[in-house]
C-alpha cells in the first residue's frame, strides 16, 4: 500500500569533480535504506527513495529539492550534501516545513536550534572538527601551553565550506598563542604549487587540510613533492577517506584526519548485515569492496540518523504511520540514541550516543583521529570531545547575528515543546 | 496558410517599425505575455515555478544582457557571471545596510554597480578584440569571485562568504509564494525585454552592430568605438546585474560566490550562441534550451528506461544527459549555425510560403 | 634568496605544465581557426583511456609487466584519440565548413559535454592512477648555499623536457612543411582552401589527432601528478591566459606564455597573496595576460590581427 | 547636361607620404579637389589610390604632409572628425555590416544626425520615435534612388556583389556628405549597371552638389564623367589634369593606359 | 558547328540557399574540351551560384543543389569534395579574392600547389606565375591582407594556376584590375587555352572582354539561362549589344548622356 511508505529524497553527486567522494557516500546511504527495509522498515513503514544528481552545484541542488519535495507523499527531510546547497535550502526549508539534516557539514552555528529550527548538523560541525584537531595537536605537543609560538597552516578549499574552520582556529589561536596562516586553494584544488612554496618558506609545524575531493589527494602529492612530513598533516573528516589517499598509497603514509566518530568500519555489525541482507541478495548499490569504507559508512550513518529521526517522531505521533516534515523535525529534535540503541542498530564501536534538544541540534561533539598506514585507515587516538566552553558562545553569537539579519525571534520555550 | 502577410500593408514607416511588424507575430506575442501573466499562474505547480520557470526567466534576462554585449556588439564576454555577482552582492548591501530600502531600488542599485564594474572591465575592449578580449572579462570573473570571498565588507562580514535575504516585499506586497516570485520576475523580464528590444532597433543598437560587423567602416561613418563599446558594456552589465540580483534575492534566497562562478558565465554565453547571437528572442530560446533540457533529460531518461524495464542509475542518467545534451548542441548548430532564433525565423519563412516549397 | 629562486623555478615548471595543455589549443586554432573548447575534456578523456587501459590490459592478457601494460595502453589511447579525431570531423566539423568562429566554438562545447559524459560512462568516474614511473620524492640541491637547500622536482623537470620537445617538433612542422602551410591556409579561409584542393576533412583529422596526442601527453603527465579524474578538465582554464598571452596562433608562444604566467602567478601568490588574504594567483594570471595584451593585442607571438578596409 | 558650377578648392592634399615598413605606398603626393567637381584618381594596381583615400578619412596616418579641408589643416585626420565634417566614402573590398539588413546598414549612415539619447531610445517615446521615422524616410528615398527596394530587409551578406556595392554607396549617401570618396564603385558590374551607377553618381553630384572623388579602373567611365584626373603610379603622382590632358600624357600612357583611349 | 566532347555538363540544376531561397531555376550548360565559355548576366543573376555548384563550394554557404546533375567528363561530380575536383583538374577562382590573409603572397601561391608533389615543377610553375604577374613578385613577402585589391586578385588567379588545372572556373577575374592587367589576364587565359588546352568557364561582367576571348557564351538572368550561342553570334546580337556591351545603336554613348529614366528591357519580367 502506497501510503505506508516514508519517502527519502537522496541528493547525490555521482558525476563531476567531486564524484569520487560522492559516490561511496551515496551508495552507503542507499544501502542503509535498503537494509532498513530488509529489517522490516521503520515500525513497519517501508522506505521509498529517489536519487537526484546535483553535481555539487547549488542551482541543480535547488532544482532537485523542488522536484523531490512533493514526490511520493512528500519528503520529510533533506540531506543536501553540499555546503552551498545547504545555505540555499536553509532559506526554503522553514517555508516548506522540511528539516535539513547535515551530518558533519553545513553551517556550524546551525547547531543552535533556537534560531535554526529546521537545521540539524547532527553528530558534529566543522567547529567541532577544528577544535578536536587542535586538542589533538596540543596533546601530541604535550599540552596546550606547548602550542605557544607554534606555526599552524590551514590549507582550505576556497569556499564557504573551507572557511567554516577559520573562526574556531582563530579563537584557539588567540587562546594558545600559536600562529595561524591561512592558505586558500581555489576550486577544485588541483593547483597548489604556490601553496606549498609558501609552506616550504614558512615551515609550519602542522598543516591542517580543509579540502574536499581532488584537493586532498593533490595536497598530499604536493606535500610529498616538497618533502613535507605527512604525519604533520591533519585533515577534516571530508579529507580523510580512501579516495583521498588510495592512489598515493605509501606516499600518504602517516597522514591524519579527524573522524566524525567513525572511520573505515569493515567489521561493524551493520556493515556485515548490509553485506548479508543487501549485497547478499544482489541488491547492493555499489561495488562490494567499497562497503565499509569511510565515506560509505558516513553515508550509511547519515541515513541511519534520518531513519532514527523518523522513528523518534513515530514514538510521539503514531507508530507505523508515515511522518510529515514537521513531525520528523520534532523527532530529530528529540533524538536520543543511547549506546544500547546504537548497538542494537549495529553501530557498536562505530559511534557514541547522540541526543539532541531544542537548543542543541548537533547532539554529540565527539571525534577521533585516524591515520593512513599506507594501505588503510587506522584509529590513532582516543575519543575527544569538543570544548563546549569555547564553542557554545561562538555558536550563540553567530546564530544571534543571523537572527538579527533575518529578523527572526529566538524560539520560546513553548515553541520548543511543540 | 495561416501565416500570411498578404493584405497587411504598411502605410507608414512607423507601422513598419513596430516591434513586430507582422500582425500574427504581434498577436502571438501578446497572447503569450497574457498567458504568462494569467494562464501560467493558474496552471503551473510549485515545482514548475521554483525549479523551472523562475530560473528560466531570470537567466533569460541575463541572456538578454549578454546578448547585447556579445550578440549585438560582438564583444565576447566571459565575465557575465561576475557582473551577476556584482549585481547580487551590491543589491544585498544596499538592502541590508540601508534601513527601509525598497526591494526594487535595491535590485536596480545592484544593476548600477554592475554597470560601473562592467564598464571598467570593458575598457580593454577599446584595444583588445575577439577571443583575446575574453581574457579581460575572465579577469573580471576571477577577480570578482575572489573579491566576494575574501573581502568581508561585501558579505556584511559573514565569515563563510555567503549571504542571504528574506522578507521581500514591494509596496506592501509580500513576495513569498512561488507564484508571486514568478510574477515579480516576469514583470522584470517583460519590461527589460521591451527596453532591450527598443535599444537594439534604435540608433544605439545599429551602432553596436556596426562595431560588431566591421569596426573600421563603422569609425569611418562617424561611430565612436569608445562610446559604442562602453555603452554596450554598460547596458549589458546593468541588465546582467539586475538578473544577478534577482537570482540571489528571488531564486536562491541565500548564495555564495560559487553561484556566480565561471560556469555561470559560460552557461550564459552558451545560451546566447545556441539561442542566436543578435536576437532578443533568441535569448529566451537559448535560456530554455540550456536550463530546461538537462532537467527534462534528467527526468525523461529514467522514465524511458522504466518503459523498457531498465533501472537506470543516477550516474548513468547524468552521463547520458551530458552526451545527449552535447550531441543536441552540435546537431542544432549543424541544422542552423545561427541559433534557434534563426531556425525559428526560417520556419516562419517556410510557413509564409507554405504550401509551396519555395 | 633561496626561496625566491625556488618560487621562480616552481613557476617555470608550473608554466611548462600549462604549456602542455595550451599547445593543444594553439594547434587546433592555428590550423583550423577553431577555438577548441573541448581541449580540457580531451585531456581527461585521453588520460582516462591511458589509466584504465593500463589497468585492464594486464587483466585481459594476463601478464604482470607494468612497462608493457603502459606501452600497450599508450597505443590504445592513441588509437582512441585517432578515432575521436575522425569522428569529430565526420560528425561535426564537416557540416560546419565556413561557419563563424563562435559557431565552431559552440560546437566544440557540444563535443566537450559529449566527451565528458562518454568518458565517464566508459571509463568510470573515480580517481585513477597513471603510473609511468615518474619520480615523486623531492631532491634538494645546493644545501650548503641555501638554508634547507633548493627543492628540485624531478617530475616537473621531465614534464618540462617533454613539453619542450613537443613544441620544437610542432613548430618545425608548421613552419617547414607544406602541410603546415596548408593548415594555416585552412584557418584563414575554409572555402578558399577547399577551392584550391586542400582536403579539409583530412586536414581536420590530422590536427585533431595531433591535438589529441598532445592531450594524451598532457593527460599522462598531469594524471600521474594529480591523479586522473574529472578535475583534470579544469586545468584548461589555467591554460587560457597562457595561450592568450603567447598568442593564439603561436606554438612557441604557448611555451613563453606558459613560463611568464607560471612565474607571474607563483611569485604573485607567494609575495602579494599573503598581503590580501591569498588565493590571488588565478586572477593575477589573467590580469597579467591582460596587461601584456594592452601592449600587444594579438599576444606576444600571435599573428597580427588584420583589420583593413 | 546641366551645367554645374565648379567652385573653390575644398580639399587640399599636400606632400603626403605614407609607408608601411619598407613599402612606400605614397610618396609626396599633392593635389586638390574643388567644390562640386568629380575628381578621379587612377593608376595601376597597388599604385596607392586606396591608401590615398584612407589617409583622407583617417584610416591611415600619413608620416608626412598635411590635408586641408575647408580651410582647416590636419596633420592627420580622425575618422569621426572626418565624418562630422561631411566626408563619406565607399570601400573597395566591401565593408558593409554583414549581419544587418539593407535598411539598417543605410540607417547607420544617419547615425551622426540622430540626437535622442540612449534612455529615450530605450523607451522609444516621443522624440526618439519621431526621429527614427523621419530618418527612415530619408533612407527610403535613398533606397528608391538606388533601386534596391526589394532587398530592404535582406541581410546584406546574402546579396550579390553588385548590389552590395550599391548598398555601400547608399550608406555613404545617407550621411548627406559634402564630399564623397568612392573606391571602385563599379567593379563587378556590367555595362548596363555601370551606366546606372554613373547615373547615380552624376545625379548626386548634380542634385546635392556633392563633391566626388572617384577611383575607377574603367577608363570609359573615368574619362566620361570626371572633371579632373590624378594619376598615381608606385605611390607617385605622374599626372594631373583634365581627362584630355591625362589621356595624352606620355607618362600616364606608359604606366597605365597602355594605348591611348 | 561541331560539338567537341564536353568536359563539363550542367543539367537543369536548381539551387536553394538556406532551405528557402531558390536561386537557380534549372540551369543547363556545357563546357567543351579546350573551350572558353563565358557566363554573362547582371548582378544577382546567379553566375557565382552556378560556379559554386560546379565546384561544390555551396555547402559552406548553406546552399544545395536540389535538382539536376553535373558531370565532369561523363562522371557525376555532385558528391565529390572540392578537393577531389581539384585532383581531377577543376579549380575555381572565387569571387572577391579570398586570399589567405595571414600568409604571404608566395605562401598563398605555394598552397595553390597543394595537390602537386614534384618540387621542381612547382618551382617552375611559380616562376611562370611571377612572369605573368610581375607585380606579385615585388610583393611576394608581404601578407596578402596588406596588398592592394588588384594585387589580391592577381594572387587569387595565380594561386589557381599553381594547381596545374585542366578546367578553370573564373569568377569575375577582371574585377578591380587595371585595364591593361585585365587584358593580360585574358591573354593568359588564351595562352593557357591554346598552349595547354585548359578549358575555362568564366563568369564575367566585363562582357566586352569576355566575348572577345570566349568561344561560347551563356547569358543568365534571375537564375535561368536566357540565351546562349557562339561568342561571335552573341557579339553581333542586337539585344546583347544594347544591354551588355553598351553599344545600343551604332555609336558608343557617353555615360553622361545616359538618361536617368528607366531604360531596362528584360527577356523575363
Ligand atoms: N549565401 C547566400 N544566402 C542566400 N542567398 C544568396 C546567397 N548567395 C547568393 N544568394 C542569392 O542568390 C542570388 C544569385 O546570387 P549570385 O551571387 O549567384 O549572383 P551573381 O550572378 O554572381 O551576381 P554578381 O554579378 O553581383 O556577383 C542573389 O539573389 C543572391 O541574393
Ligand atoms: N596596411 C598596409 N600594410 C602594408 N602595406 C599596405 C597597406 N595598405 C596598402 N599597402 C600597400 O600599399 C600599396 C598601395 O595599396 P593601395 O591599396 O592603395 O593600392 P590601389 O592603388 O588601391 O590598388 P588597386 O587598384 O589594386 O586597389 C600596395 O602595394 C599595398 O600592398
Ligand atoms: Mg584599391
Ligand atoms: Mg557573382
Amino acid at each position: 500500500q502506497q501510503a505506508k511508505e516514508q519517502f527519502f529524497p537522496v541528493l547525490v553527486y555521482r558525476t563531476g569533480a567531486y564524484a569520487p567522494n560522492g559516490v561511496p557516500w551515496a551508495n552507503g546511504f542507499i544501502d542503509y535504506l535498503k537494509l532498513t527495509n530488509a529489517r522490516g522498515g521503520i515500525n513497519g513503514v517501508k522506505i521509498s527513495f529517489e536519487e537526484c544528481e546535483t553535481g555539487y552545484a547549488t542551482d541543480r541542488g535547488v532544482e532537485c529539492y523542488e522536484r523531490l519535495k512533493g514526490k511520493n507523499g512528500g519528503a520529510a527531510m533533506f540531506q543536501p550534501l553540499s555546503t552551498g546547497i545547504t545555505f540555499a535550502l536553509t532559506e526554503k526549508a522553514p517555508v516548506d516545513k522540511i528539516p535539513l539534516i547535515t551530518v558533519g557539514y553545513g553551517r556550524s552555528e546551525s547547531q543552535d536550534g533556537g534560531v535554526f529550527k529546521w537545521n540539524f548538523p547532527l553528530a558534529g560541525t566543522y567547529w567541532v572538527a577544528g577544535d578536536v584537531i587542535i586538542q589533538h595537536i596540543a596533546k601530541k605537543e604535550g599540552g596546550f601551553d606547548k602550542l605557544k609560538g607554534k606555526k599552524i597552516a590551514l590549507v582550505y578549499h576556497d569556499s564557504p565550506f573551507g572557511k567554516e574552520a577559520i573562526p574556531i582556529l582563530q579563537q584557539r589561536a588567540t587562546m594558545h598563542g600559536y600562529q595561524l596562516t591561512l592558505l586558500p586553494v581555489p576550486h577544485p584544488g588541483v593547483e597548489q604549487k604556490s601553496t606549498w612554496l609558501q609552506i616550504r618558506q614558512q615551515r609550519p609545524d602542522y598543516v591542517i587540510n580543509w579540502g574536499w575531493g581532488v584537493m586532498n589527494s593533490t595536497l598530499l602529492k604536493e606535500a610529498q613533492a616538497v618533502g613535507y612530513p605527512r604525519d604533520k598533516i591533519y585533515g577534516v573528516w571530508w579529507a580523510g577517506a580512501e579516495p583521498d589517499v588510495k592512489d598515493i598509497g605509501e606516499g600518504a603514509k602517516g597522514y591524519n584526519a579527524v573522524t566524525m566518530q567513525h572511520g573505515a568500519e569493515p567489521n561493524a555489525p551493520f556493515i556485515k548485515e548490509i553485506l548479508e541482507k543487501v549485497h547478499g541478495k544482489g541488491q547492493g548499490t555499489g561495488p562490494k569492496d567499497e562497503v565499509g569504507s569511510v565515506l560509505y559508512v558516513r553515508g550509511a550513518m547519515s541515513a541511519m540518523l534520518a531513519v532514527e529521526g523518523v522513528r523518534a517522531a513515530q514514538e510521539r505521533f503514531g507508530k507505523g504511520k508515515v511522518m510529515t516534515g514537521e513531525q520528523v523535525r520534532w523527532g530529530l529534535e528529540n533524538l536520543n540514541l543511547t549506546q544500547a540503541k546504537l548497538d542494537a542498530l549495529g553501530f557498536k564501536g562505530v559511534m557514541r550516543p547522540i541526543s539532541t534538544s531544542c537548543q542543541d541540534h548537533m547532539g554529540a561533539a565527539w571525534a577521533r583521529i585516524h591515520t593512513w598506514n599506507g594501505s588503510k585507515w587506522e584509529f590513532t587516538s582516543d575519543w575527544y570531545q569538543a570544548d563546549e566552553q569555547i564553542l557554545k558562545p561562538m555558536v550563540r553569537a553567530a546564530a544571534d547575528k543571523y537572527a538579527a539579519e533575518k529578523k527572526i525571534q529566538r524560539r520560546t520555550p513553548q515553541d520548543c515543546q511543540s | 496558410m495561416i501565416y500570411r502577410e498578404n493584405g497587411q500593408f504598411k502605410t507608414s514607416y512607423r507601422e513598419d517599425q513596430q516591434i513586430f511588424p507582422i500582425a500574427q507575430d504581434r498577436w502571438f506575442i501578446l497572447a503569450l505575455v497574457a498567458f504568462a501573466f494569467v494562464g501560467v499562474p493558474l496552471l503551473a505547480d510549485e515545482y514548475f515555478f521554483r525549479a523551472i520557470l523562475i530560473p528560466f526567466l531570470i537567466l533569460s534576462l541575463a541572456a538578454i544582457g549578454v546578448n547585447i554585449l556579445v550578440g549585438y556588439c560582438g564583444q565576447i564576454s566571459l565575465g557575465s557571471g561576475a557582473f551577476m555577482a556584482v549585481g547580487a552582492y551590491m543589491a544585498y548591501n544596499a538592502f541590508v545596510r540601508f534601513e527601509g530600502m525598497p526591494l526594487i531600488a535595491a535590485l536596480l542599485i545592484g544593476g548600477l554597480c554592475a554597470t560601473v564594474v562592467g564598464m571598467f572591465f570593458g575598457i580593454p575592449s577599446l584595444r583588445v578584440k575577439g577571443l583575446y578580449l575574453a581574457v579581460a572579462t575572465l579577469a573580471a570573473q576571477f577577480f570578482c569571485d575572489w573579491a566576494f570571498l575574501r573581502i568581508g565588507w561585501f558579505t556584511n562580514n559573514n565569515p563563510s562568504g555567503s549571504v542571504s535575504v528574506s522578507n521581500l516585499s514591494v509596496l506592501g506586497w509580500r513576495i513569498d509564494t512561488p507564484v508571486e516570485k514568478y510574477l515579480f520576475c516576469l514583470g522584470f523580464v517583460v519590461v527589460f525585454g521591451v527596453l532591450a528590444k527598443n535599444l537594439v532597433r534604435s540608433t544605439i543598437g545599429r551602432e553596436w552592430m556596426a562595431i560588431r560587423d566591421m569596426d573600421v567602416a563603422a569609425a569611418v561613418i562617424g561611430i565612436r568605438p569608445v562610446y559604442a563599446k562602453l555603452s554596450a558594456f554598460a547596458v549589458s552589465s546593468f541588465i546582467v546585474g539586475v538578473a544577478g540580483a534577482l537570482w540571489g534575492f528571488i531564486h536562491l534566497g541565500s548564495w555564495e560566490p560559487a553561484a556566480f562562478s565561471i560556469d555561470r558565465s559560460f552557461q550564459l554565453l552558451f545560451m546566447v550562441i545556441i539561442g542566436g547571437l543578435g536576437s532578443i528572442m533568441g535569448s529566451f530560446f537559448g535560456a530554455a534550451f540550456i536550463v530546461v533540457l538537462p532537467i527534462f533529460l534528467n527526468q525523461f531518461l529514467p522514465w524511458l528506461g522504466g518503459l523498457f524495464g531498465i533501472d537506470v542509475s543516477t550516474a548513468a542518467v547524468s552521463h547520458a544527459e551530458y552526451m545527449i545534451f552535447g550531441a543536441l548542441i552540435v546537431w542544432f548548430l549543424i541544422v542552423e549555425p545561427h541559433g534557434l532564433a534563426k531556425l525559428w525565423s526560417v520556419g516562419k519563412q517556410k510557413l509564409r510560403i507554405w504550401p509551396f516549397p519555395h | 634568496m633561496g626561496f625566491f629562486i625556488e618560487a621562480l623555478m616552481g613557476g617555470l615548471m608550473a608554466g611548462m605544465l600549462y604549456s602542455l595543455v595550451a599547445l593543444g589549443f594553439v594547434l587546433i586554432f592555428k590550423a583550423s581557426g577553431v577555438f577548441n573548447f573541448s581541449q580540457g575534456a580531451m585531456v581527461l578523456f585521453a588520460a582516462l583511456a591511458m589509466a584504465r587501459f593500463s589497468e585492464w590490459v594486464p587483466q585481459w592478457f594476463g601478464f604482470e609487466s607494468k612497462l608493457l601494460a603502459n606501452v600497450i595502453a599508450f597505443f590504445l589511447a592513441t588509437a582512441c584519440m585517432l578515432a575521436f579525431a575522425w569522428l569529430v570531423e565526420r560528425l561535426v566539423l564537416r557540416h560546419l565548413v565556413n561557419q563563424e568562429g563562435v559557431t565552431l566554438l559552440m560546437a566544440t562545447l557540444g563535443i566537450t559535454y559529449f566527451l565528458d559524459g562518454f568518458g565517464q560512462t566508459v571509463f568510470g568516474s573515480s580517481v585513477y592512477a597513471i603510473d609511468v614511473g615518474m619520480p615523486k620524492e623531492p631532491v634538494f640541491i645546493l644545501e650548503e648555499v641555501f638554508d634547507g637547500g633548493l627543492l628540485i622536482n624531478k617530475e616537473d623537470l621531465i614534464a618540462a623536457f617533454v613539453a619542450a620537445v613537443l613544441v620544437a617538433a610542432l613548430s618545425l612542422f608548421f613552419q617547414k612543411t607544406g602541410t603546415g602551410r596548408a593548415l594555416r591556409a585552412v584557418a584563414d579561409d575554409h572555402q578558399a582552401a577547399q577551392s584550391i584542393g586542400i582536403p579539409l576533412g583530412r586536414m581536420w583529422v590530422i590536427v585533431w589527432f595531433v591535438a589529441g596526442i598532445t592531450a594524451l601527453v598532457a593527460g599522462i603527465i598531469w594524471g600521474s601528478k594529480i591523479g586522473v579524474q574529472f578535475s583534470l578538465t579544469t586545468i584548461a582554464l589555467r591554460a587560457l591566459p597562457v595561450i592568450i598571452l603567447g598568442g593564439l596562433t603561436s606554438v612557441p608562444g604557448a611555451i613563453v606564455g606558459g613560463l611568464i604566467i607560471g612565474v607571474g602567478e607563483k611569485l604573485s601568490e607567494v609575495y602579494l597573496g599573503p598581503l590580501v588574504g591569498g588565493g590571488i594567483e588565478i586572477w593575477f594570471a589573467y590580469v597579467l595576460a591582460l596587461v601584456f595584451l594592452l601592449f600587444r593585442p594579438q599576444g606576444l607571438f600571435g599573428e597580427k590581427i588584420i583589420d583593413r578596409v | 547636361m546641366a551645367h554645374k558650377k565648379v567652385g573653390d578648392v575644398i580639399l587640399d592634399v599636400q606632400n603626403i607620404s605614407l609607408s608601411f615598413g619598407g613599402v612606400k605606398a605614397l610618396t609626396d603626393i599633392s593635389f586638390n579637389v574643388k567644390e562640386h567637381e568629380i575628381r578621379a584618381i587612377i593608376g595601376p594596381n597597388g599604385a596607392g589610390k586606396s591608401s590615398m583615400l584612407n589617409c583622407i578619412n583617417g584610416v591611415y596616418k600619413p608620416q608626412e604632409g598635411s590635408i586641408t579641408f575647408r580651410g582647416q589643416t590636419f596633420k592627420h585626420m580622425n575618422s569621426r572628425q572626418v565624418a562630422e565634417m561631411g566626408i563619406a566614402r565607399t570601400f573597395q573590398n566591401l565593408a558593409l555590416f554583414k549581419g544587418m539588413s539593407v535598411i539598417d546598414n543605410i540607417m547607420t549612415g544617419r547615425n551622426l544626425r540622430i540626437k535622442s539619447n540612449i534612455f529615450l531610445q530605450a523607451l522609444r517615446i516621443g522624440p526618439a520615435e519621431k526621429e527614427e521615422v523621419a530618418h527612415r524616410e530619408k533612407v527610403e528615398h535613398i533606397i528608391d534612388f538606388l533601386e534596391i527596394q526589394a532587398y530592404r530587409k535582406t541581410p546584406v551578406g546574402q546579396l550579390p556583389y553588385g548590389l552590395q556595392k550599391r548598398v555601400d554607396l547608399g550608406r555613404a549617401l545617407a550621411m548627406e556628405p559634402q564630399m564623397l570618396l568612392l573606391d571602385e564603385p563599379m567593379a563587378g558590374m556590367n555595362v548596363e549597371e555601370k551606366q546606372d551607377m554613373c547615373r547615380f553618381i552624376l545625379d548626386v553630384n548634380d542634385e546635392f552638389g556633392t563633391t566626388i572623388v572617384l577611383i575607377e579602373h574603367d577608363m570609359g567611365v573615368v574619362m566620361d564623367i570626371s572633371d579632373r584626373v590624378v594619376v598615381l603610379d608606385y605611390g607617385k603622382k605622374i599626372g594631373d589634369g583634365t581627362p584630355d590632358e591625362v589621356r595624352n600624357n606620355e607618362d600616364v600612357i606608359r604606366a597605365y593606359l597602355g594605348t591611348s583611349h | 558547328m561541331t560539338t567537341p566532347t564536353p568536359v563539363l555538363t550542367v543539367n537543369g540544376i536548381e539551387v536553394i540557399y538556406n532551405h528557402v531561397i531558390l536561386v537557380l531555376k534549372g540551369v543547363s550548360l556545357q563546357l567543351a574540351e579546350g573551350q572558353i565559355a563565358a557566363i554573362l548576366g547582371g548582378n544577382g543573376a546567379g553566375k557565382t551560384t552556378t560556379l559554386r555548384a560546379i565546384s561544390n563550394l555551396l555547402k559552406g554557404e548553406r546552399g544545395e543543389v536540389t535538382k539536376g546533375s553535373i558531370e565532369l567528363r561523363g562522371e557525376r561530380i555532385e558528391n565529390l569534395t572540392p578537393a577531389d575536383l581539384v585532383k581531377r583538374g577543376v579549380v575555381q577562382v572565387m569571387e572577391g579574392r579570398h586570399c589567405f590573409a595571414h600568409l604571404t603572397i608566395e605562401e598563398n601561391l605555394l598552397t595553390g600547389a597543394y595537390t602537386r608533389k614534384d618540387k621542381g615543377e612547382i618551382a617552375a610553375n611559380l616562376e611562370k606565375v611571377y612572369t605573368y604577374f610581375p607585380r606579385l613578385k615585388t610583393r611576394r613577402t608581404s601578407q596578402a591582407a596588406y596588398t592592394s585589391g588588384g594585387e589580391q586578385q592577381m594572387c587569387a588567379i595565380g594561386r589557381a594556376l599553381m594547381a596545374n588545372p585542366s578546367v578553370v572556373l573564373l569568377d569575375e577575374p577582371s574585377m578591380g584590375l587595371a585595364p591593361q592587367i585585365v587584358e593580360e589576364v585574358f591573354e593568359i587565359v588564351k595562352d593557357l587555352n591554346q598552349k595547354e588546352k585548359v578549358s575555362f568557364l568564366i563568369a564575367e561582367q566585363n562582357t566586352n572582354m569576355a566575348l572577345r576571348y570566349a568561344n561560347y557564351g551563356y547569358i543568365m538572368e534571375s537564375g535561368r539561362i536566357v540565351m546562349d550561342g557562339a561568342a561571335e553570334d552573341l557579339r553581333n546580337n542586337e539585344d546583347v549589344k544594347e544591354f551588355y556591351l553598351g553599344m545600343g545603336g551604332a555609336e558608343r554613348k557617353s555615360f553622361k548622356e545616359v538618361k536617368s529614366y528607366k531604360r531596362r528591357k528584360r527577356w523575363l519580367a
